[in-house]
């Protein structure tokens, strides 16, 4: 075991890969010898060779198509996409193509890759690097996607996503690479480096993919969320007293619906809050199978807490994001309907 | 500065509806006349070879010049076999298709050398990109017939149990991956296959395909660079039978001079071929293989051919372009010109020729009987239903589980 | 007024528009001399000369960020993506920029352009010419989306699309170019020429975006939907027996709320249809709403039939396809719940 | 077939972190070397012009050969200027940063001659797709420097109210095109503006900027595409460099011997011009834009220089690259070059750099001062949240007015 950041857990958990199977192979802008602009590959040309690790052209449908052939080929490519908000070029070939290739060709060829990229937003990067896509890829079928919200989960589910014969998106939360980040910009963070939850398994270990984790049980009502929005929901569960139960959903697709059930059934009331724009976000989609699965429990309606359903301003960050205060909000609102 | 007003440059083709055939501008070279560069040239030092047309086969039928002699009597007389088999699968798909049997076919008219000769380039292993119009990369690899008819008529015996668009065929052993309805996305696929190879020391080379209309995609770009870029051991082919369904090859091309033109901006070393020439197909395939698995890197082959048909089922192509087009193009009929070289060559006549035109009509013929007793698209059976939610993934999840229960299968 | 195919409705709403204003310019793969695969843009270069409308290359990206720099000076141009499942190459383009564009530059550039595309299955096309993206454009906020269920919607929807001063998103199902359908695909077919919204008036006239339209009233139950299913609600109300009251929404985005949220309190049940695959479906967004904003007034869960999450099949399109009997089956579903 | 196993090739740049650094395997022909071509030239007749460097100063400071000559003293006196202040402006806006005045910025030392030249040629309402790394054009256009800072610190005059990051400036008035943060999106947009205005009957010509490593997006392509098919009246600038972040330009240019070369495959006329040559990038500058102006269509224009400072405020390139490579930089420094030629010319001296220096410097610092008055991103004000919600339509829709209320604003 030893204390790792983020960043660290998932250098780590491409530093195993890479060592157990000879067909890992790591590309993508800048991955190579500078090891990636958020250090996520540091140190794996220099240890693997330039073959396996290696930087790439600008072009992310570049980078998925020959990964995709690679991965037809019989080798397992794991590239980065530098910010989620530059999948759009790669969309085609990850939607039309990675996400089919198993079902077209009845099994034929199959498609395991993994593609990671940081998402959301906190660290002032306007509108081109701060979104959270997850939405867009939910809405295909033949994708996993995932999303960690800490260092051993990143390391496990990324472990787990690279040994899983299909195409899987991984979602890193950017703002949670160096710790934890509740949405008080103005107060000091607790580094990774002093958190339980950065204490990380240093060789092969795997989370499975398409299970929640019941981040804090409550039985009051029920969080749904993911990534960065776990701690602002943790934030507003202690600032309101509420006994809320907060589900880290983990995996966006396949979702764990058991988890969900378990915990709406016994609260009678759920919150999902996520940072991508409102409007046909993936917190639409939580919020129907709720209420489809868990109509006769509900107490109160199914609320979702998002991002505004306007660009990721630069100036005015701290007016889009989710933070604790609306959360808050939002529990208050529930429990009193 | 001028105030001269400025105006927008359309490209048109040559001749409309009603105009007549006019190919006075395609320059032909001589069969012959094309140098041969070593697979190591620089390719800086071979720009020449995408300005002109590699020919073997002249006027007399007589295979002449570098390029020519990379084929044996008995290999050239299976490529004939190979493009008359297409051509009559073709035919019996066509009607199969008017006859309700299949929803959709695209036929290879006049294009049936460039897949043919080119599948007799590579070894076992090595794989092919192709798109909807390369079945004869398949026919030439002795895939079975009945086995690409069952996938055309989405019987209970196709492969891809009905999942995919008729003609979209699948083959691992065969070679052939997956086709995408996405024109251009392969490209880049094969690129990264070669890719895969090389970074496994493994002896295996990839081939990309992409007609002339689809080289305007983006994955077109994202192919070169990284081909470019990593030297990956890929075989790149162009397939330029002039139309794009109702848009001329110009306006993909542009005010470039040719397609293989395109590989000059990537250092990338390009080589037009005439397409309907088997031997020179299979020539140039033969030197860009050579090359990718020497460790040269990729080459851009532009392949100079005719779509004599329409561009699919779907698709009528005299609203858009002359009839009789086909009769003028001056690099004639691929069948008719390996033909006339087999007979110049004392191993083939008429006598034979329509000899084995009969048994392969009755091969195809035999193979669609046994692939329609299988099933078509309007006797069925079909495959089941329940397929569809199969190989979405790996293993089932719960929620497909739950719509496959739900849709009753 | 003429009886007109929806085909035909669309090439005389590019023709009015084209005869009104100057600035309108349109293009796209085989759309020039040809007048378009399905013949959407027929006689408009004749017409109106090649500089207005023209072919283009093969290149999705290409076409969209070229209509981008034309909106950009000061053109209109409309252009065609010949399947939407082809805008995939050009999603970085509308997503990152022609979305974007207003609000980025605080509204010194702007971004008025139209993107046709035919979408939807049930004409065998397979997995790519089949699908159903709208939950991928709805997302995006900058962007409207329409989807018209009539030859006389599809004209005035398309004309305020070209009027509109933002970009615009017109989905075509293709299944209902030359007449209804409701998913009987073993029955004869009426064309639009003996149908009374076959009907259109020749000159220009428009259908405001953001508005709904009451398909057909009722008071058992709320059917939330457009486009092809429009005709399958009908079928199985007709069927069930039901009075079912059929919402054409007719604009995606921005969603008449006021129309759902007036239905669903008089009825207190609510069915959604549509023919994407569910997952973060179109139908999430709709189901969470109406979840958000009748809570009380519902009798029963919110009920979604889509297609399954799967690519579309060629084969087994049948079984794909939210055809009248699923739909009932909702239908009665609700009823009874 | 050779059983030799393939490798894969990954360039690397020729020297690290820890090397000396290495410019010998670099080509710089004479000034005054390179022909101009006449601006109707077929563009298969100077395919020469993508494998040279025109280059107009010569290491003595004159000015030499065809491409000499297109500035007067005073409009040189005022390009030295522009360099001077940009480079005041970035020296001071980096400090901003490191204070936290601002999130983010990016510097053009090294490479100020480009934007500031390449503006020289333009007309009014011609327009620039620039990237973030072009603010030459607007400082050479007569932009004020308080705007671009307001913008820069996000405060309460900042045009773009807070919406954008630092440095992604806007403003039709002076051509200058809403810049994206998705890298080579443009390319295509100012082919369609071009397009747009030939459609038009118009006389104004659009320009488009991208980065030697976003050559590599495929945009590059559809706009290289579009380009060549429609004769559109644009200047395609590639601004090589040499870096993309970590990454060295050959990892974008492959085997292509140049970027300018990636025009050929499209017949298109490309040209490499020393871009820390002021007197050169304009005269190239002017020669495309009168292309474009008379109906010849596209030019591709490759500006050669180097980045020398960090890719921003993000970045450290001591991780990557060798440090003082911009000293052994062959093409030396652009100010420095600019005004070396003005002494030879006699109308500068080095009193008056001095003096000059100081002038701008004060000029940079007051508009800072005024700009700071009205906020930064420490001090506020920052503009209203409100405005968030505001231009993502013409008209606001009900669910974004509802937002905005619950939002409270
Ligand atoms: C991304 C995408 N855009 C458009 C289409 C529609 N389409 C199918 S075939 C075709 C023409 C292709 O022409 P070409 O590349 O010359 O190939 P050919 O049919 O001549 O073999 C078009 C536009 C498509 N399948 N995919
Ligand atoms: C689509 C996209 N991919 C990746 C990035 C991240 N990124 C920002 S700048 C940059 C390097 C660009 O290099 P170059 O084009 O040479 O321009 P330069 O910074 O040298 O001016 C990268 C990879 C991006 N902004 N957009
Ligand atoms: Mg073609
Ligand atoms: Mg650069």
């Amino acid at each position: 075991m030893a204390q790792m950041t983020m960043i660290e857990a998932i250098q780590s958990a491409h530093d195993v890969a890479m060592d157990r199977d000879e067909r890992v192979v790591v590309f993508g802008e800048d991955v190579g010898y500078f090891g990636g602009v958020f250090r996520c590959t540091a140190g794996l040309q220099e240890k693997y060779g330039s073959h396996r690790c290696f930087d790439a052209p600008i072009n992310e449908s570049g980078i998925v198509g020959a990964a995709i052939g690679m991965a037809a080929y019989g080798l397992k490519p794991v590239v980065e996409i530098q910010f989620a908000d530059y999948m759009y070029p790669a969309y085609d070939q990850i939607v039309s193509e990675a996400a089919r290739i198993r079902h077209r060709s009845n099994g034929d060829f199959t498609c395991p890759l993994v593609i990671r990229m940081p998402t959301g937003g906190g660290i002032f990067g306007g509108q081109t690097h701060s979104q959270s896509p997850e939405a867009l890829l939910t809405h295909v079928s033949g994708l996993k996607v995932v999303i960690p919200s800490n260092p051993r989960d990143a390391k496990g589910l990324l472990m787990a996503a690279i040994d899983d014969p299909d195409p899987v998106i991984v979602l890193e939360p950017k703002r949670l690479y160096n710790g934890p980040f509740d949405g008080h910009h103005d107060r000091p963070v607790v580094p990774w480096k002093k958190h339980a939850l950065g204490d990380v398994d240093d060789g092969h270990f795997s989370i499975p993919l398409g299970e929640a984790a019941i981040y804090r049980p409550g039985s009051d009502l029920t969080v749904l969320t993911y990534g960065t929005m776990v701690y602002v929901a943790e934030a507003a569960a202690n600032e309101t007293g509420l006994d809320v139960e907060i589900m880290d959903l983990r995996t966006l697709l396949p979702l764990d619906m058991d988890a969900i059930e378990t915990s709406v059934a016994k609260t009678g009331r759920c919150v999902i809050i996520h940072e991508a724009t409102r409007t046909s976000g993936f917190g639409a989609e939580l919020s129907a199978v709720v209420q489809e699965t868990c109509f006769y429990a509900l107490e109160a309606p199914v609320t979702r807490v998002c991002g505004w359903d306007t660009p990721y301003p630069h100036a005015q960050e701290w007016a889009y994001f989710p933070g604790p205060d609306r959360v808050a909000a939002a529990f208050r609102a529930v429990m009193e309907a | 500065m001028t105030d001269h007003p400025l105006s927008l440059h359309v490209p048109e083709p040559g001749c409309r509806p009603g105009d007549e055939p006019d190919f006075s501008d395609f320059e032909v070279p001589k069969a012959g006349a094309v140098r041969r560069p070593a697979i190591d040239e620089a390719p800086e030092k071979m720009r020449d070879m995408a300005f002109s047309i590699v020919r073997v086969l002249n006027r007399k039928g007589e295979a002449v010049g570098p390029w020519a002699g990379t084929l044996s009597g008995d290999e050239l007389k299976q490529g004939l076999r190979d493009m008359m088999t297409l051509r009559h699968f073709d035919d019996r798909m066509l009607k199969a298709q008017r006859q309700g049997k299949t929803s959709f076919y695209a036929q290879h008219l006049g294009e049936e050398a460039v897949a043919c000769a080119f599948r007799r380039a590579l070894e076992d292993g090595d794989m092919n990109f192709p798109t909807y119009r390369q079945a004869g990369l398949l026919i030439a690899g002795g895939y079975p017939l009945e086995t690409m008819m069952n996938q055309i008529f989405s019987n209970a015996r196709d492969p891809l149990e009905g999942r995919q668009l008729p003609i979209f065929y699948s083959s691992k052993d065969h070679g052939f991956f997956t086709i995408s309805g996405n024109l251009g996305t392969q490209f880049i696929q094969a690129v990264g296959w070669a890719m895969a190879s090389a970074i496994s020391g493994d002896t295996r080379i990839a081939a990309g395909w992409i007609g002339d209309g689809s080289t305007s995609e983006s994955d077109f770009h994202a192919a070169m660079v990284f081909a470019s870029t990593y030297k990956a051991p890929v075989v790149l082919n162009v397939v330029n039978n002039q139309w794009a369904i109702s848009t001329f090859q110009g306006m993909a091309r542009g005010n470039a001079g040719t397609f293989a033109a395109r590989g000059h901006g990537f250092g990338i070393p390009s080589i037009r071929v005439d397409g309907n020439d088997f031997l020179a197909v299979h020539a140039v395939a033969k030197w860009a293989a050579a090359r990718a698995r020497a460790g040269h890197g990729p080459t851009l082959i532009e392949h100079v051919t005719y779509r004599a048909g329409a561009h699919s089922t779907s698709d009528d192509p005299a609203a858009y372009r002359t009839k009789h087009e086909f009769d003028a193009w001056p690099l004639g009929d691929p069948v008719a010109r390996l033909k006339a070289h087999l007979v110049t060559l004392g191993i083939w006549s008429d006598e034979r020729h329509i000899q084995a035109d009969a048994e392969i009509l009755d091969e195809v013929m035999a193979a669609q009987k046994k692939a329609e007793a299988c099933g078509t698209m309007i006797s069925g059976p079909a495959p089941s239903p329940r397929s569809m939610f199969e190989r979405v993934y790996a293993e089932m999840p719960d929620h497909l589980r739950r719509q496959r229960q739900e849709a009753g299968y």
